[in-house]
């Protein structure tokens, strides 16, 4: 039960992106679709799971000094199998998340859980807490392109039911803008009645 | 009065007062500092800085202790001035360098690592004003108005 | 193959060391020593961040208290006795008590007791209309009910009765942060003692005129008598300048001053209604009570 | 002229916040002052040139060479973070006085998705101006990531204002905080489409 | 083109309905109620007790401080009391209550009509004279005159300003004594003169009082040295800080007196009172209070003693109108609202005004538009708005201080003209004063 | 008596307020709505209800039911917004692009920041630029509607003669070539002219509301003054230089909505600086931007953007341009 | 919780961790090697496929360079069928990199466009099957006029993106000039 309560606080409790706001960048930059922020919201999860684990595990080997760097260059390593298997794997993919895949590195996410959690707790937990938090950012990825793409293109993951163009601002860096504030206050007037 | 208007406040804790300085520890809030992502995110650390106030007439040791709270001044125009000697004196120097050697053909790595050494020989030149540089820039303190 | 594997091994390798020594040198130059107790105490904050406390918020307060060598002069009002208890706790020192204490409002001057004699014009607040002129009605002294207490208060927990023309505190919920107490430009409301069992006698009145002025401005004011300071046996109330106050140290709950007030305007709260001498009055004055009703 | 191309494309048609979606943490959670984000602005202009003009280096004359390139996230990363490291340590041990000036003065400079990214856009990414597409040379490299810091800059400075002023209003309580900033953003976006075609 | 002071200003309708009543005597009191606390400054402390005999232009009250002054009696009779009573904000203040037998004056004053042209006197005696007549500025700030008469030894004055701007509207007050009184205005700024020492004398009055400019100009014509410079209609222009600069050009800086620029400003009610505390031996003992409204059948000039209940005033019209819905001592933009009408009339009270509800109640609030009229109308260049949103965030003093707030005269020229109708002054009012409170706090630290 | 009315000083205030502000401006509007009428008939009218409905709906259903505050739609403020949304769309906008636009506008720009005077940006001219970006096509589609009282409606291009130039530039043409192509003749901009926006018709009509905005005091001429000056300076010396690609300032001046921006936009008291000094800056910002756009931008029409964008220096413009002051400290006085 | 700090276990953690992740990465990168390349080559292959008529050979293995584009020739049996030509052209967004096929008689096979960086929604539809790109299916530039109807030419715009579709046109011009030197060259 509580491994399950982890990866629901992860995706609801600790929201990285409504509710921590955190790794905007590739929030608004890759979700012009549903598939898109999917891709994007599954890499970071990949990375965050993989680095979770392999800091906790040699967390407690690391000098006070060298802990970021260390963290930085296991981090690293892993965006870069990701590049490098998207890139061999899924080219198409690759090509449209561009730059938001190697910057990755330096989402507050990752590094962020690392330094919060991971670091303290064990192996499992903090595979359990990147599994949570990475589903949280890639669910609301995928609402966040979910709704871009209903709006702007009048399409469902591709699908396209209406004729013609949909609200093109919405697929623009305005729409990102804008329909992200209005998800975050939908989070927080839903989260806020829950509680 | 109000000569405060033009200055850039901290708050600090005097650490130790000595016959000739009062030093006071401040908290260098990060630019996260404010930010919400504060806490989850590294680059928040919070480093604790020490300044040397040099004893005056207007800043008295008897008036303070130890422990005591104070706001660290620091003329705004120094601030800037502080902006201009570390980041834009030598961004211009960065960018006229390379522009003056691509332009007469010197190769890029070369530009490059000649960009380094003419930084270096600029931080040096800093180095040798040190003296100068740390007396025009004073900070003073004040007694929290509360 | 073997060659790319090699130049990457090389090249991470060396990019490590040179960062290792940055590194070493930044740990050198900075020892940077950030007080992890500061993140615990303040994760033993309520996170108000209301200011009661006197510092700027509950960081401030995290860093003020670690840096103490005593927790002795902190008090976080909203977060009491049992958050001082876990700082202290987390410091490895002793808690000090503190009495809870709650916001009473030393003025009655509904509608109904006090006649408006005039009528303000202005922006609502107490503090502007403080500033014109010394109120509504005949009282100098008493609430101007335009509610600055219930705007500063961050705990909803003092309300302006629209219908009766002053404010009320909701015990419940007052954690005694002092911020209304501030604000008031009558200075009218008071910190005092919950009590036991939250019980406790207090004057609700401010009225420093002479008996005949007062009590024409406010039908509940208290003219200054001295009966109930008579009749205390524990010297509790004393007189200055028109206007009776009790010690809460001193008093002992007896209520005899009550009955011997001529105006009401000594009020008990919480106290059960069969024990209470003149049941009537503890009912009418008490608004906690009347809700029951 | 290219030079000129550069800059108002980076500055304003392509700005880095506002249509390029990088650095936006900083840009959101930083509410500060106008006169420190100008200030701040100042400082990671330098430190992005640095960042960059190490990053070429490294990407033309260590990883191409050694066909390697797939390490640049790694290698970019690590020479950003010790460079950024490094000027401190430096400032520190120069002249004090300086560096306490700058921590009252000025926030820590961090380092960032704009720094990383600007020093990755510079090598992968084609450019046009006029003619046929290419890549930056160092000279030009550079120049693209002062502009690029010069947006900004441009951009968080116009944002404090805007921030400075919306702490006077009242604004709905769900708004406060991120939603608004984020909505602020969005219409100073849909603005600065206006410079779109321009270069 | 008239001169006029270059920054904001507004033009509220004038209505000087009063303008055309001559100065009355009011009728002697039965009972005059005389409060200690007349000037800016220390209140006097009372010199006579219950049961105390006491002749006009008696001393009651005596000075506490240096910026303070003496209170005469207005009238002759028998102390009643002395005790606190409600002044017109209701406020508990120390008051003298006489009751009247007679009008029996202090011989040494003289009550004859005559004018007295020469001063015999020198620098000293001509303040000495002043302080003992318990003279203040009739403007409205009633501060005692002998002080600002006196600058610091540091200051040199220039100058001598004559203000009778009086652009408020309603009042007449000025208007009528300029009037009917302007050789004796003439001769008291002359004695001003004197004992400030300076040479140059101006007299502002604003073009919509174009007799009172003949009057002074004829009468100031025995005086070379007194210029009378004719303004255009603007309120503030009677502000010191305006007038100095219509008149002269001459910016007084932030959070400095008017000497800092060499000028002294005196109301021409003040002068009035200056050349009958000097020539006649008369003590600031009664003043010209207009009595106006639009909802007021007579509209009356009245020469009033000091301390005379606003409530006898209204009688000698014949009583409030049932439409008045505010009372107002003073002009409409600066003046007091009474609170309570059996307060009495000091001795810089102008006017007394009754307004009804449809002119004086505030509109409801609305946003603020940023329509920037509050700034255009602010004569002192600030930011109204601006000062009202620092001000109700709460605690934000050192902003406000950047905005110098401090500077604000409480013109009221922004409430006036903003069209949300937002209470601008109200809240910069209380603000300012906790600012102002600050500076002062800090200024004593150091 | 009746109890005594008591506040602070003063104790008169003007007649004005919100609400008379807002209906001057609509007045000040109505002869370019005439004008509008008489050439677009119907649409005219359609898409100015539209705009007004939809923006006091919107306005009135957020404040009623979601914010839950004091319902203000009678200051007129959002009437005025939904009018000049309106005047700012093509003729043939289909109603449902108006209510988007003062969803955007009300929706988003205005109740999101507070509600009146609260917002940064023009809400009126954010709705437009959203539709702009969002529908390219519908928004630059000028085919005139019928018109009741019209007949010759084939005697007008459509285009907006700002399109044409553009597009004629791109297809290599010189100006004259265009110039000589389609017949743009002073007379005709300045009273009616072919093609445009609904409100921008008539530079007449418009200078009339500017009149009279100016008379009843509404608002002060120099922010349209200074920016139709700068556009005039600007254009002026680029079309010297090179009279083949750069269109004069008559030319700019008239065609677009520059008048309509300049004088009822730009104006907004909302989101323009406050102080006199920060006008000048401002109004010189819009100008310059305006031109650059026009000249060298993707859309040939710039004066929408120019504002807005000048909208987010506002902040700036009001903390460094104060008003004059008797500020200058004595030393230790 | 961390271990101390000294200046050696500093250096030596730090580098025994670049040690192991640049091994690991030195792995991956070798065994993905490969299929990105493969990835790579499919791209251009397909496209290539895409945009001439059947052919036998492996056009990609032929590429040659022509006025600084791709070529890549397509032949059955040994004859050319056709050119696949790749050209870059700057569109509204930034470079945009088409793939043109003829036949060998000039006209037009088929276009694909290989990359691109224009606004999704608008300029970003030239990828999509558009008129644009269909109207010149089987047209030959050297008799048809090949540029947007605002040009003059026959050939519809993407509505509100005629930079793009230009940049394209122009594209399409630009590889049939370097198909005419192809002619000239054989
Ligand atoms: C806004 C404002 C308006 C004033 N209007 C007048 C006026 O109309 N007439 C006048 O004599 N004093 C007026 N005063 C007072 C003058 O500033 C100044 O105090 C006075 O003239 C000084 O003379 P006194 O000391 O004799 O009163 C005004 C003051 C302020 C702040
Ligand atoms: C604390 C204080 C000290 C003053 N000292 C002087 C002074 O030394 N000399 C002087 O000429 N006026 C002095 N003034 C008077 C003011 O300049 C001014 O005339 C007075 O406040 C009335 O101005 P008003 O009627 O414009 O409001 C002083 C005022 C105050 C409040
Ligand atoms: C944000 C934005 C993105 C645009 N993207 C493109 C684009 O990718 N391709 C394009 O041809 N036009 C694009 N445009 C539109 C052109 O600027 C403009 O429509 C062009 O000048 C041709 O107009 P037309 O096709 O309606 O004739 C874009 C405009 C904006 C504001
Ligand atoms: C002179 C004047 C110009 C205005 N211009 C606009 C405008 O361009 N756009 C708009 O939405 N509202 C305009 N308004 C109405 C109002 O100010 C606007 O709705 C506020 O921006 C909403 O906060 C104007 C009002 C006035 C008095
Ligand atoms: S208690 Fe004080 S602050 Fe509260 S409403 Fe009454 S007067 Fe105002
Ligand atoms: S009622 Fe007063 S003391 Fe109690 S919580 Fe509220 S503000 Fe604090
Ligand atoms: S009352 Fe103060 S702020 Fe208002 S206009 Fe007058 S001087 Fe300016
Ligand atoms: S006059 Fe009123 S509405 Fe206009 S800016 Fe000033 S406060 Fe705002
Ligand atoms: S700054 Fe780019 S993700 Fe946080």
């Amino acid at each position: 039960m509580g491994k399950l309560k982890l990866i629901i606080d992860g995706i609801i409790k600790n929201n990285p992106t409504f509710v921590l706001i955190l790794g905007m960048c590739p929030t608004l930059g890759t979700t012009t679709s549903a598939l898109n922020g999917m891709g994007m919201g599954l890499a970071t999860l990949f990375v965050l799971v993989l680095s979770n684990m392999t800091i906790s595990a040699i967390a407690k080997l690391i000098p006070e000094q060298v802990r970021i760097p260390s963290y930085i260059v296991v981090i690293a390593a892993f965006v870069t199998i990701v590049q490098l298997l998207l890139q061999a794997y899924l080219p198409s993919l690759y090509e449209t998340l561009g730059i938001f895949i190697p910057l990755i590195v330096v989402n507050c996410i990752v590094l962020g859980r690392a330094e919060a959690y991971a670091n303290k707790n064990s192996v499992i937990d903090s595979a359990c807490d990147g599994i949570g938090v990475g589903l949280g950012f890639t669910i609301a990825l995928t609402i966040l392109g979910f709704v871009r793409e209903l709006l702007g293109s009048g399409s469902i993951f591709g699908w396209k039911f209406i004729q013609g163009d949909g609200i093109l601002a919405f697929i623009l860096a305005p729409g990102a803008f804008i329909v992200l504030a209005y998800l975050i206050v939908l989070f927080r007037t839903v989260t806020a009645k829950k509680a | 009065m109000a000569v405060k208007a033009n200055n850039i406040e901290h708050p600090g804790v005097v650490t130790s007062i000595t016959n000739e300085f009062i030093t006071v520890e401040i908290l260098n809030k990060s630019a996260c500092a404010a930010c919400h992502a504060k806490g989850v995110c590294i680059a928040s650390d919070e480093s604790i800085k020490t300044i040397d106030i040099p004893q005056s007439i207007s800043t008295l040791a008897c008036d303070y202790q130890v422990g005591e709270e104070v706001k660290v001044l620091l003329k705004a125009s120094l601030g800037a001035r502080a902006v201009w000697i570390t980041s834009v004196v030598p961004l211009m120097l960065l960018l006229a360098t390379i522009f003056i050697l691509t332009k007469i053909g010197v190769s890029e790595l070369i530009t490059g690592i000649s960009v380094l050494a003419i930084l270096a020989f600029y931080f040096f030149l800093i180095y040798l004003l040190k003296n100068k540089i740390s007396k025009d820039f004073t900070f003073s303190i004040e007694k929290l108005s509360k | 193959m073997i060659t790319t594997i090699i130049y990457t091994i090389v090249c991470l390798v060396v990019l490590g060391l040179l960062f290792s020594v940055v590194l070493y040198l930044v740990a050198q130059m900075f020892k940077v020593e950030e007080d992890p107790r500061v993140d615990i105490v303040e994760s033993l904050l309520p996170g108000a961040n209301c200011g009661g406390c006197g510092l700027a918020g509950c960081h401030a307060f995290a860093e003020d208290v670690v840096k103490a060598s005593s927790i002795g002069s902190f008090y976080c009002p909203v977060g009491g006795d049992a958050v001082m208890e876990k700082i202290a706790t987390a410091l490895g020192q002793e808690a000090v008590k503190t009495e809870p204490r709650v916001a009473v409002i030393k003025c009655h001057g509904t509608f109904d007791n006090r006649a408006k004699t005039n009528c303000f014009d202005g922006y609502a607040s107490c503090k502007v209309m403080a500033s014109l002129y010394s109120g509504d009605t005949g009282c100098k002294y008493g609430c101007l009910g335009k509610g600055d207490c219930v705007s500063v208060c961050k705990f909803d927990a003092i309300h302006l009765d629209e219908k009766r023309g002053i404010v009320e505190v909701d015990e419940e919920k007052c954690v005694a942060c002092g911020a209304c107490v501030k604000v008031c430009p009558k200075s009218i409301i008071e910190l005092r003692p919950k009590g036991p069992k939250n019980r406790r006698v207090y004057v609700s009145c401010s009225n420093k005129d002479k008996g005949a002025i007062a009590r024409k401005a406010c039908s509940v004011s208290c003219i200054g008598c001295g009966k109930c300071a008579k009749v205390c046996a524990f010297e509790a109330i004393t007189i200055e300048n028109n206007l009776a106050y009790i010690d809460a140290s001193k008093c002992k709950l007896c209520r005899k001053c009550i009955d011997e007030c001529p105006t009401n305007a000594i009020w008990a709260v919480n106290f059960p209604l069969k024990v209470a001498v003149t049941p009537n009055k503890v009912e009418v004055q008490n608004p906690v009570v009347k809700n029951e009703n | 002229m290219e030079y000129i191309i550069i800059i108002i494309s980076a500055v304003f048609v392509n700005n880095i916040v506002l249509s390029q979606f990088l650095g936006i943490c900083p840009f959101l959670g930083v509410s500060q002052k106008v006169n420190t984000a100008l200030g701040m602005s100042a400082a990671v202009t330098f430190v992005m040139a640095l960042s960059t003009l190490a990053t070429y280096l490294l990407q033309y004359y260590v990883l191409v060479p050694l066909g390697i390139e797939f390490l640049q996230t790694v290698s970019f990363i690590l020479v950003i973070a010790g460079l950024v490291q490094m000027v401190e340590i430096i400032l520190k041990k120069i002249s004090p006085a300086l560096y306490q000036a700058l921590g009252i003065f000025l926030p820590l400079i961090t380092t960032n998705c704009c720094v990383l990214g600007v020093a990755l856009l510079v090598v992968n990414n084609e450019f046009t101006f006029g003619s046929d597409p290419h890549m930056l040379n160092l000279g030009q490299s550079v120049v693209y990531t002062v502009a690029c810091a010069l947006g900004y800059g441009l951009a968080i400075t116009l944002f404090a204002g805007i921030r400075e002023q919306l702490d006077l209003n009242n604004i709905p309580k769900v708004f406060r905080g991120v939603p608004i900033a984020l909505i602020v953003t969005g219409i100073m976006a849909m603005a600065f489409i206006g410079f779109a075609g321009i270069v | 083109m008239k001169r006029t002071f270059s920054i904001g200003g507004i033009h509220p309708q004038e209505n000087n309905l009063s303008r055309e009543a001559h100065i009355e005597t009011f009728p002697v009191l039965d009972v005059a109620y005389i409060s200690m606390a007349q000037h800016l400054g220390a209140p006097a402390e009372p010199v006579v007790q219950k049961g105390d005999k006491v002749k006009v232009g008696q001393v009651i009250g005596k000075p506490t401080g240096f910026i303070s002054t003496f209170v005469h009696s207005s009238v002759s009779g028998t102390v009643k009391a002395v005790e606190p009573k409600g002044d017109l904000a209701g406020n508990p203040v120390m008051h003298i209550v006489i009751d009247v037998e007679g009008d029996e004056w202090c011989e040494e004053i003289n009550r004859s009509k005559d004018i007295v042209r020469e001063i015999p006197f020198s620098s000293e005696e001509i303040l000495e004279k002043i302080k003992n007549a318990g003279v203040v500025g009739l403007g409205g700030a009633a501060f005692p005159t002998h002080v600002k008469l006196n600058p610091p030894k540091d200051k040199k004055a220039e100058y001598l300003i004559i203000n009778g701007t009086e652009c408020e509207p309603y009042i007449t007050s000025d208007d009528r004594i300029m009037r009917e009184r302007p050789d004796e205005i003439v001769i008291g700024a002359a004695i001003m003169m004197k004992a400030l020492k300076v040479d140059k004398c101006y007299i502002g009055i604003e073009e919509n009082k174009p007799e009172a400019i003949v009057s002074i100009t004829r009468a100031a014509s025995h005086y070379p040295d007194m210029k009378v410079v004719a303004l255009k209609k603007k309120y503030p222009q009677g502000g010191e800080k305006q007038l100095i600069a219509a008149l002269t050009g001459r910016k007084v800086p932030s959070l400095a007196l008017p000497i800092e620029v060499g000028a002294v400003v005196q109301n021409v009610g003040t002068s009035l009172a200056v050349y009958e505390a000097v020539q006649k031996n008369k003590p600031l003992i009664d003043n010209v209070v207009t009595v106006t409204g639009n909802c007021v059948p007579q509209h009356r000039n009245f020469l009033v003693r000091v301390g005379t209940p606003f409530s006898k005033i209204l009688n000698a019209i014949g009583g409030a109108p049932s439409d008045a819905a505010k009372f107002v001592s003073g002009g409409p933009m600066m003046g007091k609202a009474v609170a309570n009408i059996e307060a009495s009339t000091l001795k810089a009270t102008s006017a007394l005004l009754l307004l009804t509800e449809a002119e004086t109640k505030r509109k409801e609030e609305g946003n603020c538009i940023r329509c920037g009229n509050c700034i255009d109308a602010c004569p002192m260049g600030l930011e109204p708005y601006l000062l009202n949103k620092l001000s109700r965030i709460g605690g934000m003093y050192d902003e406000l201080e950047k905005e110098k707030i401090h500077d604000c005269i409480e013109c009221g020229c922004c409430l006036y003209s903003c069209p949300a109708h937002i209470p601008l002054l109200d809240i910069i009012r209380v603000s300012k004063a906790e600012v102002m409170n600050i500076m002062r706090n800090r200024s004593v630290k150091k | 008596m009746a109890r005594l009315l008591v506040s602070g000083a003063p104790h008169l205030h003007v007649k004005e307020n919100t609400q008379s502000l807002m209906r001057d401006v609509l007045i000040a509007l109505a002869p370019s709505l005439l004008v509008s009428i008489y050439f677009f008939g119907f649409s005219a009218i359609k898409l100015v209800l539209v705009g007004v409905i939809s923006c006091v709906l919107v306005e009135y259903l957020i404040q009623k039911f979601i914010m839950k505050t004091k319902v203000t739609v009678n200051d007129l403020s959002a009437t005025v917004t939904g009018c000049l949304l309106a005047l700012n769309l093509p003729p043939s906008s289909p109603w449902w692009l108006v209510v988007i636009g003062a969803i955007v506008a009300i929706g988003i720009v205005k109740m999101t920041f507070g509600g009146l005077g609260q917002n940064i940006f023009n809400p009126a001219l954010v709705g437009r630029v959203f539709l702009l970006i969002s529908f390219p096509t519908l928004m630059t589609d000028w085919t005139i509607p019928e018109s009741w009282f019209r007949t010759d409606v084939d005697a007008f291009t459509g285009a907006t003669p700002l399109g044409i130039a553009k597009e004629g530039l791109a297809a290599g043409l010189t100006l004259p070539e265009i110039f000589a192509a389609n017949e743009f003749t002073f007379r005709e901009m300045f009273f009616i002219k072919a093609g445009g926006s609904v409100g921008e018709i008539s530079a007449l009509a418009l200078i009339l509301g500017f009149v009279y905005l100016l008379i009843r005091r509404v608002i002060k001429p120099h922010i349209p003054l200074i920016i139709v000056g700068t556009i005039a300076v600007m254009t002026g010396i680029f079309n010297l230089i090179n009279p083949e690609i750069y269109t004069g300032p008559l030319f700019n001046i008239f065609t677009g909505g520059v008048l309509l921006g300049s004088i009822f936009m730009a104006t907004d008291y909302v989101t323009s600086p406050m102080s006199v000094k920060g006008i000048v800056i401002y109004s010189i910002g819009i100008g310059v931007i305006t031109v650059l756009i026009r000249y060298f931008g993707a859309y040939p029409e710039g004066i929408s953007f120019a504002i807005l964008i000048m909208n987010t220096t506002v902040p700036l413009l009001n903390k460094y341009c104060k008003p004059w002051r008797y500020a200058k400290e004595v030393k230790n006085g | 919780m961390a271990k101390e700090s000294s200046f050696k276990n500093m250096v030596i953690t730090l580098s025994v961790i670049c040690f192991i992740c640049s091994a690991l990465l030195g792995v991956v990168y070798s065994v993905t090697k490969a299929p990105i390349e493969a990835a790579e080559l499919a791209k251009i292959n397909n496209a290539i496929k895409a945009v001439v008529p059947e052919c036998n050979n492996n056009p990609s293995e032929e590429m040659m360079k022509v006025e600084g584009s791709v070529v890549y020739p397509a032949k059955m049996d040994g004859t050319i069928v056709g050119y696949a030509i790749k050209v870059n052209t700057s569109g509204f967004g930034g470079p945009i990199q088409i793939m043109v096929g003829f036949k060998a008689d000039g006209t037009i096979y088929n276009t694909a466009v290989i990359s691109h960086s224009e606004t999704p929604g608008l300029g970003a539809k030239i990828s999509d099957e558009i008129p644009t790109r269909t109207q010149i299916v089987g047209k030959n530039p050297a008799f048809s006029n090949l540029t947007v109807t605002k040009d003059g030419g026959e050939i519809d715009a993407i509505t509100a993106s005629t930079v793009t579709s230009r940049a394209f046109l122009k594209g399409v011009d630009t590889a049939h000039k370097v198909f005419v030197e192809l002619q000239k060259q054989q």
